[in-house]
């Protein structure tokens, strides 16, 4: 069984293209050349040098001694808070404005939550004098201002998106408005494993550099190239299918996903999708979804702009009903916990998000031999105003 | 035989108007459908509100979220619907994103449609090869058409392919863009039309998106068999209610 | 001729300790035991390790293709900014906190100016569960409210500096008093090339990993070892010193320093100390220095927290006196100008003080085959504040 | 003969001050050194405000800062003690930081000193070596003693050193700290007393930091030649003035 996707874009059950006709060209264009321009020999260089001289990869892998000793169990951090622009966003992006260039695409438009894959956008965008429109939630603009002053600086505009619960889920919306408006020069890059087909399996072969990394760096410190488990936190599910890709069908090792419980799995305000969530279509893909009884797709809520998305990717989806991979959720407080032990126990103030797989140490027991490897999906820069008020510091 | 076929079987452009259902009011549903075919509407497309309605602008998303607002759901569309054919005889034609439909049950959904007498469905975001493949018996089972979406850059081929899933209409999309963004065709838009309408396609052509008002309707009729006014309406019902329609209606086939 | 430190640890005329007795035994520990400790293999193994894994080094050497365009010469971006903390400053931190353990010392204190060096500090202590306090000047901790904001998620104490000009010269000062308040258990780590010997070329050859790496990379890139130029902007001079550090004594390497002129050298408000600099004592250390004829240290200034310091180190006031580096002063608005530039012909948003090194290429002409290596100590995210400010985005 | 030594000779305990030129007011030096001699003090230090004076707690460092914002520089120092000798019979010193007099030249520095009237200079920053090495020809061409540092933890070979290369006294701060640091004293410095005491030193010591009233001053003086006290006294002359000081040094000799 393979847990990868399948000719026509499906994960199991999950995944498709569910687009408007006003959609059909852009995608298709897409999926036509995406596999090509991703093998092409140019394009592989042209990618990989980005990644080394502008990203900064191989991105470290770190043991953590001190969290180790304390839950008394191997602990590698998978650095991609030190990737440029401090996430593991950029990967992606590289990757797509490339993609782009070889498109013809003389505009980008992006969507984002926690204003990482914003900034990683703009970021390309500017590296190749490419126009970039942002869309971004009000209240995310709110909440994550640094990134959004960030944004500003490299010179793309960000236009808030006002429906809704004004956070990801709407500014996708609105993304994909604008691209149903400009299909022919517009490059739409998404930020996640989500979307239609091709979007998902796209972005995660982009993301794949990461587990790519891990078998050669934890063969180089451990002497085997798979640990026994990879922990991910899953907003989209981005860092997490780049995490997990190379080991997807290698059932010995364990993969973790982590969600956001919010104030409680059912408070109300959460965004546990595995848990609270059934099948159906958002923003062009099948998948798992937290949705009403009628098919209205439910606001979700998480401290953490970037995991605050009702659904999670078709990839996510299947591993979770095809029980491939565990799912655990994790309360803001516990999230918030996670990150300020880190700080102090390791140094390395993470993103909110990434507290979230951090927390999984309270919850779940390791043994002491166990290899486990955190995919520390970003920095916490753009949420210390969010630490400090929570701890009051 | 289907109403809707009916309808385009007659020797006469055809005017088909896009509401929301459950919007101003909740119960206002009825009452609208009620007073456009007083007004000598030709079809009525009933929007069903979805939460995250990509496909459309402003107004039309606006009417949706108030709808949602003010209580609708599948299930109630369907309660409210349910005696309509007492009163009604123009063909109703439902248009929802897929969602909703799908937590419905496309069977079940396609089966109570059936009962209430409505014609076919416009579901944007089920793309053409998933209906073929997946939903086209079960629409067929219950007489009820799909209509399906062709815009000014659906290649040939696919256009071709689309014309052969459907029944009754095909939906042309007047420009690329969403519900209500752009008003007034120019020399594009004429193309567009004149290209299609050159193609000679088995099913006949209604154009949707950037019709507002005598002019517009005039011009997208003039290649085709109709077309359908859907923000423009949503902003009658918005600021006169269901005293507006009338005039409306008028404004846009003074001649009726 | 070497422009390296001597025996004695002068720059020529420049270094010295000029120290109360009170210090005398906290400097001369180091002074007799850096070396040794430097050298020992452990040591090395521990450093390099930690730069790899945790720092993230090599800091890439990026070809920016856009500027190099924009002003017809090749520009190498050398990548300080992607190293874990954002800035050159944590190679030197990391080499003081194991020197700090190896000196059986329990304590850390440290002043920062920009903050970066808190922050770095603030970061090896955590990493080492070590106590840390940090002195910073109250204007600093206004308009640099990112940094003191991580320095408490990584459980520093920061202690404002309320005298004098109430930067980074000030903070300085308050350091010193807690050393010769604790002179047993404490370290002191200090954030540049200044301070008495052997504080300047510790922390240079704790930065020299930088110019280090140039080599090998450029090797790589152009098949040359030596660069034409290297251009880094001069606080105390850490940054320069590192990127400088194994092309000093050869003379076919053009080397560049650059200062803060703030609102113009002359306005009064600035921070060029080579054009208005005198030899003088400050902070341990004869160097050049801004002072009133009466020997009075006057207050800088510079919009860049990290420049806004009367000195510089004695081996960059021995580069300036010899003729063996350039030296440019470049102002505020020159500075911020060439940051936003970075920003949308890059997508790198820099650090003020990088913004410095940035703005020469409107300044001086290179010829289209010199190859110039910039040293980008750190990048921009603390800085945003007034970046946005400044250009009203 | 130097005064310093003079003043050493006698058999008795030294009180020293220290206070901050051109503190509280620009025009007060002269009048604070009259008034300290009129009360019977053994010795002063004058202190040369620095803008940076780094080994002084915050009370010695706000002095400074108030004498330099009042106009204080080496030059109006030497202007207002031009004429001291025709006043003041005490041995005067100058304590500042290197940095000032490395600006007025150290040898020009020295001369003025002698010009005037100075016995010694205490120069925190101005490290043996440097001095040895470098000043002291040029100190002792002026006939002015260097008063160097020891401190608790300065070794027993540097004490040494010290006391080799001093002239007059050797200045024992009390303990790990910046002027005005802590106050009263325990076990450890008065063992410490005690080591340097059995020392036997070429150059008695006088004992300064943390000496503030007289149980500190009887407590120090127990040990050495004499006591410096600092800050109390900037303190007494920011409360009240020259007026307070003839009060304050009763209480710390009260049967003198
Ligand atoms: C640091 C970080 N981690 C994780 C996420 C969640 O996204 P994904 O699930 O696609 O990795 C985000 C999204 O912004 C992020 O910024
Ligand atoms: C990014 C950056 N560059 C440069 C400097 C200046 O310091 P130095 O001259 O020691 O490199 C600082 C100081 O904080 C800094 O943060």
């Amino acid at each position: 069984m393979s847990y990868n996707v399948d000719k026509k874009g499906y994960y199991g059950e999950f995944g498709g293209a569910y687009i408007p006709e006003m959609l059909y060209p852009n995608v298709e264009e897409l999926r036509k050349n995406y596999l090509q321009i991703m093998n092409d020999p140019s394009f592989v260089k042209e990618f990989d040098q980005l990644l080394k001289d502008y990203v900064g990869r191989p991105s470290p892998l770190y043991f953590a001694k001190r969290m180790s000793e304390r839950y008394k169990t191997k602990i590698y951090l998978k650095r991609e808070d030190l990737n440029h622009t401090g996430a593991h966003k950029v990967n992606n992006t590289i990757g797509q404005i490339l993609m782009a260039q070889r498109l013809g695409k003389t505009r980008i438009i992006a969507e984002t939550g926690a204003g990482q894959h914003g900034v990683a956008t703009a970021t390309v965008c500017a590296l190749m004098g490419i126009e970039c429109i942002v869309y971004m939630g009000e209240i995310d603009i709110a909440r994550q201002a640094p990134n959004v002053a960030r944004m500003k600086m490299l010179g793309a505009k960000v236009i808030p998106a006002t429906s809704g619960s004004k956070t990801l889920k709407d500014a996708t919306n609105e993304a994909i408005r604008d691209w149903i408006n400009n299909p022919e020069n517009t490059h739409y890059i998404i930020g996640s494993v989500v979307g239609p087909h091709p979007y998902p399996d796209m972005v995660a072969r982009f993301q794949a550099v990461v587990s790519e990394e891990i078998q050669d760096q934890l063969n180089e410190k451990e002497g085997v190239t798979k640990p026994d488990f990879i922990v991910a936190c899953v907003g989209g599910g981005s860092n997490a299918a780049g995490a997990f890709y190379h080991y997807l069908d290698d059932t010995e090792v364990g993969l973790i996903a982590v969600e956001a419980a919010g104030k409680g799995i059912h408070s109300g305000e959460s965004a546990a999708t595995s848990v609270l969530g059934k099948m159906g279509i958002i923003h062009g893909s099948k998948t798992l979804l937290m949705q009403t009884g009628d098919g209205q797709i439910t606001e979700p809520y998480s401290i953490s702009a970037g995991l605050d998305y009702p659904g999670v990717g078709p990839m996510h989806a299947h591993l979770y009903q095809s029980g491939r991979a565990e799912f655990i959720s994790i309360t803001d407080d516990e999230a918030m916990e996670a990150g300020l032990e880190l700080c102090q126990l390791e140094g390395i103030i993470p993103a909110i998000e990434t507290s979230h797989s951090l927390a999984i140490f309270k919850e779940r027991k390791f043994s002491p031999d166990d290899i486990v490897v955190v995919n520390l999906s970003g920095r916490g820069d753009k949420d210390l105003d969010t630490y400090i008020k929570h701890f009051n510091l | 035989m289907n109403r809707i076929k009916k309808t385009l079987d007659q020797d006469k452009k055809i005017l088909s108007i896009y509401f929301t259902a459950g919007f101003p009011q909740l119960e206002d549903t009825v009452s609208v459908i009620k007073e456009l075919e007083l007004n000598g509407v030709d079809m009525i497309e009933i929007g069903l509100p979805f939460s995250d309605p990509l496909a459309d602008g402003p107004t039309i998303q606006a009417s949706s979220t108030q709808a949602l607002v003010n209580g609708m759901t599948s299930s109630s569309l369907f309660e409210q619907l349910k005696d309509i054919r007492e009163h009604v005889k123009i063909p109703l034609v439902i248009m929802g994103y897929f969602n909703p439909i799908f937590q419905f049950g496309v069977e079940a959904f396609c089966k109570k449609c059936q009962e209430i007498g409505i014609d076919g469905l416009i579901i944007p975001d089920l793309p053409v090869d998933v209906y073929h493949q997946k939903y086209q018996k079960i629409f067929e089972s219950s007489g009820l058409y799909n209509i399906l979406l062709i815009t000014p850059q659906t290649s040939e081929e696919r256009i071709l392919y689309i014309d052969s899933v459907s029944k009754g209409f095909i939906y042309m999309v007047s420009s690329a863009s969403t519900t209500g963004a752009k008003s007034g065709f120019g020399k594009i838009q004429t193309d567009y039309f004149q290209r299609i309408s050159d193609m000679d396609l088995d099913n006949p052509q209604i154009v949707g998106f950037g019709i507002s008002n005598e002019e517009t309707f005039n011009m997208a009729t003039q290649y085709n068999k109709g077309a359908i006014i859907g923000s423009a309406f949503i902003k009658v019902l918005e600021n006169k209610g269901i005293n507006g329609i009338g005039e409306f209606i008028k404004s846009i086939r003074p001649n009726n």
